[in-house]
């Protein structure tokens, strides 16, 4: 165990009775976030990460296996034990649980129960939250007066209330509009970087991943299959489930559907070439197409482009169609193959 | 008016001041008894609730108990109830007759009963939210406070307005023991005596305190739910 | 109605009667009717209100559990066409106390308990009129109420409770007055642990109201079959049942 | 064995069949009674509900003609109600006496708190769930059965359970019409006639009845919680 | 009213009373949909979306306005009468409405409740959906049993059961993986394609609205501020919030945060241009960057990219550093302002 290491899992096993049948949900997931950390969990809808987090506060008794919250197996602790830690813990539920009999001021003061913060603190830190999240007019509004993305706003609040060490997001942005969850994003983030807040991030969203996250698990029926940095994860998947949710998120995916419709934008003349770059580790540095366009007396038209930047370095790729005259694509996808790792040739003209 | 009063009510006119004391022994017996019945009920609901298998303070010892002397004492015909009572109501109220008498045979006779409503109401309360109240780190006092009790509200005035109700038509019964009220004026006179007007006057005054009771209710339950 | 039955041997008589102190002695009746091929088929009711209700509906045939007193209350209010068609005996209604040995002992402002039904109220005021605390409006006759009551020297307060709970309710009370079934229940012996009695003494004509009698509608007075359970009644076994079955407390009202 | 039998029971055993008797009886009672009155309940509950301002079939007549009408019955003292229901129960039963003189003014006597546990359970359902239903364009009476009636199942149940223990006391005092059964065998032999080993093994018969009927609502309660 | 229209609003207007104040959700909404369109309405958490939507149906009655549904108005309609119509509509709740006490299987069913079709039918009929929603093994579980995402498909899958004329999404993907969205999206459009269903589709994710919307509202504060073809809305935002919905759904609109954070990859020598390229209508078809690197002897490194195929033309952008002699880059860049309506320059070296 290391000293930042702030949850652990070790061999978690859990099972639900579904009609009479054991249902494996969780099977020898072992895992460590360290202190300060913004890790995401991703996996297909049922693979079993809303039941993993809600093991790290335990909330969820794991079936097998051990979960160790700073250091401290949380198997078989005592409740008071375990309250205290809880309340170390914010967590947002994936559907959100919000107290239906109190307003948003009300729910959003709930954690505060045994903070012993006088009314004016409690107000005050009310307030900022609600100004963060963007719904200082629905202070005394009831869940049942408030949009899905409302009240998902109101659970990210109330998960923040309490300052705590370590944020567990269950789908925390799933119902927010894009600029809502930049912005919650951009929170997020600010609190890791300032107090140090740890954030467990399980999402669907690869953009959040892409935004917040510095590690990432991948989660596939219950086994962790893939895990790392986020950028090695995101250029270098090793898992077929891994690849095709990336796939999916990029533009470059839907060359092949473009391919397959016969659609004009990827129709060769005679002797041109549809290829797919892919950029990895500091390639970006070199202007690639100006270079071959020059050396070698090709044309590379862009069909599509997805470069981002990830953790400061460049990732994604371009899908061009190449032409000019035989020998010179030839010597260009040479030159393109020598340099790059990843060159594929989608479509011959 | 006297004369009004005679016609209408030919044998209630004649007993007026024991009409009116019937009425005011009704309401204090509702009253007081409803109050203190509420308190248990609901310290009472909350075990049940909160100890039952799975709950925040799960312990099949103490909800098994606290069942079990539930049924025990549904199970007991009121009547034999308050008799059997008798001695301790002495103990307790100092008398076992009169309205004092009644206090505790109607506390002991309602609270099994509304104890099961209250647990009934608290049940509705969805899972999610307490496992949202454990997750935030509250006691389980906190849970029950926070969490049972207040989203269990309109539930819980619910069953309030329908048991009060029944406590009402309880202190009928507790005139066994001279506890007087409007039920046992009608019973005594009405019933007894075959007075039409007092049955009717006696069930018009019961009928306007079950429909107070049962406006409040609506009312509140309707003001506390969002 | 009498002989209804579809058993063309036996005759069923439905009688009414209101607890179950009685069994012992219809049990005696039916030993005393086996000949005649006659049987009595007891329907307890815990309310005798409703029982008087059920014999003008033709569904009793006979009762047995009421005194003339609250016959004819409820004959006056209902208008019932009840007819006695035999006296079967007295009880006597005495007055017990758990702290006091005798009345003169009642100190002012004191509780009585008297039964919550009207014509044992009323006869357990005549008690107390007759034991001098209280004086009753005579134009009330023998079923005066608590209201009724023109002179309380002692200004003793009368509280009206269920007859059959003033046993244990003695000690809430200065003193207590109920039937003596409810005593004897209670194990107490309804003359050695009163404090004041009134003779059951039936040629007494103040005590003619206290008679418990069966009772017919009118129209059916003369029935036959009724006759015969009367005759089987008013035997000397039936007597002795009675006598025995309460220690003598209870007196037969007739002649065997 | 007859021996341990008048040892242990002293008066009870001289009437065994009569103790016997009433045991049926109140099954009798409790049976066909609590079967009458559930299925009027829901329908009257349903219609409390499902009629109430801003439900599916939001009529403010009907509901408050039934509203009223359930306090105006919660209102008279169960022993009035019986008195005044003789005429009415021979109609219907042929007889007012007996077990089948109680059937009605039980039916009577039940249902109207009965309908108001019922619509209680009613007002449990999620909102969220009778829009889905509309959405769907389910006809009123789909959304009372597919709706209303499956989710609020395990209220009903509940509430059921509450209500047919009430009905086994409810039983013990419809013995002033000669309809026997158990709660009405303990008041003559144990409460009036002092008769201790009448009282306890009533109460105690009373107590695996109600043990039972608990039982078997939490049984079926949990069975129907998804 | 055109022929083809199945739903019209017309001055819709919706308040509510909270807290004792009146509140505008909806003002003066009017809009139109065509049979077999898929529409896609966008806006902000708490514009009204959702309370727009439910009054297509009824199930909210609007303040003011009225809603036709095939010409005929709903509003004022007898409840026999808005039920055939509702018949008609299929819809997938933002908080799904699950009904907790039936299995999926039951679930899927209860609209059929009024079908009149035979058992046998029915069966199939949901054994079908199950396998298109991918959760043929949860049939008989309950909806407690289920995860986030499983719920929102057997949501879908109800919805679809009773082939309805017209689909009312309400975020109907929001709790899925990008695979699973994909695999439904998939099946909306296919639908669309094959059976001429009518599809709205409420959603934040602006890659599901390219994915398969036709036409695209978009709602800010209960009022209509822009409509049109996904591709023209896209691609020529009017209003500033679309503008900033679709900037951050694309990579290009976080150069600007690394500028600003001035990230190394952004760092330009003196010389160099920072160029923001956006692609509109037929450009793609030029190999721009190949041009000018051969004609200008510029170099172009590609930073950025976000090129994609809507509606079969191209849209988004690039992100390049130019550079090369002062003169050159002058000449480039005067080219390339020619040709292309935007190009920004975000930064000199
Ligand atoms: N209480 C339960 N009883 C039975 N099965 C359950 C229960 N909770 C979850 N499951 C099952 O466990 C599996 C994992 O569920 P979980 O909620 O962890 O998935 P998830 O990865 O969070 O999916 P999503 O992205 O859809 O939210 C699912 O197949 C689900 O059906
Ligand atoms: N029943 C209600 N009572 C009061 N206010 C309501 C009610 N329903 C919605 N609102 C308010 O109306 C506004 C619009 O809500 P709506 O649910 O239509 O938003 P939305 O666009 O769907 O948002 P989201 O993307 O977050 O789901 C919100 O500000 C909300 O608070
Ligand atoms: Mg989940
Ligand atoms: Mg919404």
């Amino acid at each position: 165990m290391s000293a930042s290491e702030i949850i652990r899992t070790e061999h978690v096993v859990k099972t639900f009775i579904v009609d009479k049948k054991v249902q494996p949900v969780l099977k020898d997931v072992s895992l460590s976030i360290e202190k300060g950390e913004i890790f995401g969990i991703i996996g297909y809808s049922g693979a079993g990460k809303s039941t993993l987090v809600r093991c790290f506060n335990g909330i969820e008794k794991p079936t097998e296996g051990d979960i160790f919250f700073e250091g401290q197996n949380i198997v078989g602790l005592k409740s008071y034990e375990l309250r205290a830690i809880r309340r170390k813990i914010g967590m947002i539920f994936q559907q959100f649980n919000l107290m239906p009999s109190r307003t948003v001021f009300g729910n959003i003061a709930l954690p505060l129960k045994h903070s012993g913060l006088s009314k004016q603190q409690i107000d005050k830190r009310i307030t900022e939250l609600l100004e963060l999240v963007d719904l200082p007019d629905k202070r005394n509004a009831y869940p049942s007066q408030l949009s899905g993305g409302q009240k998902q706003r109101v659970a990210i609040a109330r998960a923040l209330v309490n300052q705590p060490k370590i944020l567990l997001c269950d789908e925390a942005t799933s119902a927010l509009d894009p600029k809502t969850t930049k912005s919650i994003l951009h929170l997020l983030k600010k609190l890791n970087k300032e107090l140090g807040l740890t954030i467990v991030v399980i999402t669907h969203e690869m953009s959040v991943v892409k935004e917040i996250c510095q590690k990432v698990s991948v989660l596939d029926k219950g086994k962790i299959i893939e895990r790392g940095d986020v950028y090695s994860v995101f250029s270098n998947p090793q898992q077929e489930l891994t690849q095709s949710f990336i796939e999916t998120t990029s533009a470059l995916g839907s060359v092949k559907t473009l391919i397959e419709t016969q659609s004009p934008v990827v129709q060769l003349q005679p002797g041109q070439l549809l290829l797919k770059i892919s950029y990895t580790t500091s390639s970006v540095s070199e202007p690639l197409i100006s270079y071959i366009s020059r050396t070698f007396h090709v044309d590379a038209n862009i069909v599509f482009g997805d470069i981002q930047i990830l953790s400061g370095n460049p990732l994604g790729g371009l899908v061009v169609i190449l032409s000019g005259q035989e020998s010179a694509i030839d010597r260009a996808l040479e030159y393109v193959k020598q340099r790059y790792v990843a060159v594929e040739v989608l479509n011959h003209g | 008016m006297d004369n009004v009063l005679q016609l209408l009510l030919p044998n209630v006119s004649q007993v007026m001041d024991e009409f009116y004391l019937s009425i005011i022994q009704t309401l204090q017996m509702v009253f007081v008894s409803g109050l203190i019945s509420f308190i248990l009920s609901l310290v009472i609901g909350i075990l049940l609730v909160s100890t039952r298998k799975g709950d925040i303070l799960a312990n099949s010892f103490v909800f098994n108990v606290f069942d079990k002397l539930i049924n025990l004492f549904r199970s007991i015909p009121f009547i034999i109830l308050i008799a059997a009572l008798i001695p301790i109501t002495r103990l307790i109220s100092g008398t076992a007759v009169g309205v004092q008498g009644t206090l505790f045979p109607l506390i002991v006779g309602i609270t099994p009963f509304f104890s099961r409503q209250i647990e009934s109401a608290l049940s509705e309360v969805d899972d999610g939210l307490i496992e949202s109240g454990i997750a935030m780190g509250l006691s389980p006092f906190q849970i029950i406070l926070s969490v049972y009790l207040k989203e269990g509200i309109s539930s819980i005035v619910r069953v309030t307005t329908i048991t009060v109700i029944s406590l009402i038509g309880l202190t009928a019964i507790v005139g066994v023991v001279g506890g007087g009220g409007i039920g046992d004026f009608a019973i005594r006179y009405g019933y007894q005596q075959n007075q039409l007007d007092a049955t009717y006057v006696s069930i018009i005054v019961l009928l306007i305190f079950v429909s107070i009771v049962q406006i409040l209710g609506t009312f509140i339950s309707k003001r506390t739910t969002h | 109605s009498a002989s209804s039955g579809t058993d063309s041997k036996i005759k069923e008589v439905k009688v009414g009667v209101v607890g179950n102190s009685d069994d012992p002695i219809w049990e005696q009746v039916n030993k005393n009717l086996k000949k005649e091929n006659i049987q009595v088929k007891l329907v307890k009711f815990t309310d005798g209100i409703i029982a008087n209700q059920s014999q003008d509906n033709k569904e009793l045939d006979l009762t047995a559990f009421q005194h003339y007193a609250f016959l004819n209350q409820e004959k006056k209010q209902k208008g019932y066409k009840f007819t006695v068609i035999a006296q079967s005996y007295i009880v006597p209604l005495n007055v017990y106390s758990k702290k006091i040995k005798n009345l003169k002992q009642i100190k002012s402002g004191d509780k009585i308990a008297i039964p919550n039904n009207v014509t044992n109220a009323g006869r357990a005021l005549k008690v107390l009129e007759s034991a001098g605390l209280i004086k009753l409006d005579p134009s009330k006759g023998y079923s005066p109420a608590v209201k009724d009551i023109t002179e309380n020297k002692k200004n003793v307060k009368i509280v009206e409770v269920d007859p059959a709970k003033i046993p244990s309710l003695l000690p809430d009370f200065a003193a207590g007055i109920t039937n003596s079934n409810f005593i004897i229940d209670n194990k107490m012996n309804p003359v050695t642990d009163s404090i004041y009695r009134i003779k059951p003494d039936l040629d007494d004509p103040n005590n003619k109201p206290w008679i418990n009698v069966i009772v017919a509608r009118t129209a059916d007075k003369n029935n036959k079959t009724y006759k015969k359970v009367v005759d089987a009644y008013h035997t000397a076994s039936v007597a002795n049942k009675i006598k025995k079955l309460y220690n003598g407390v209870y007196v037969p009202a007739f002649k065997y």
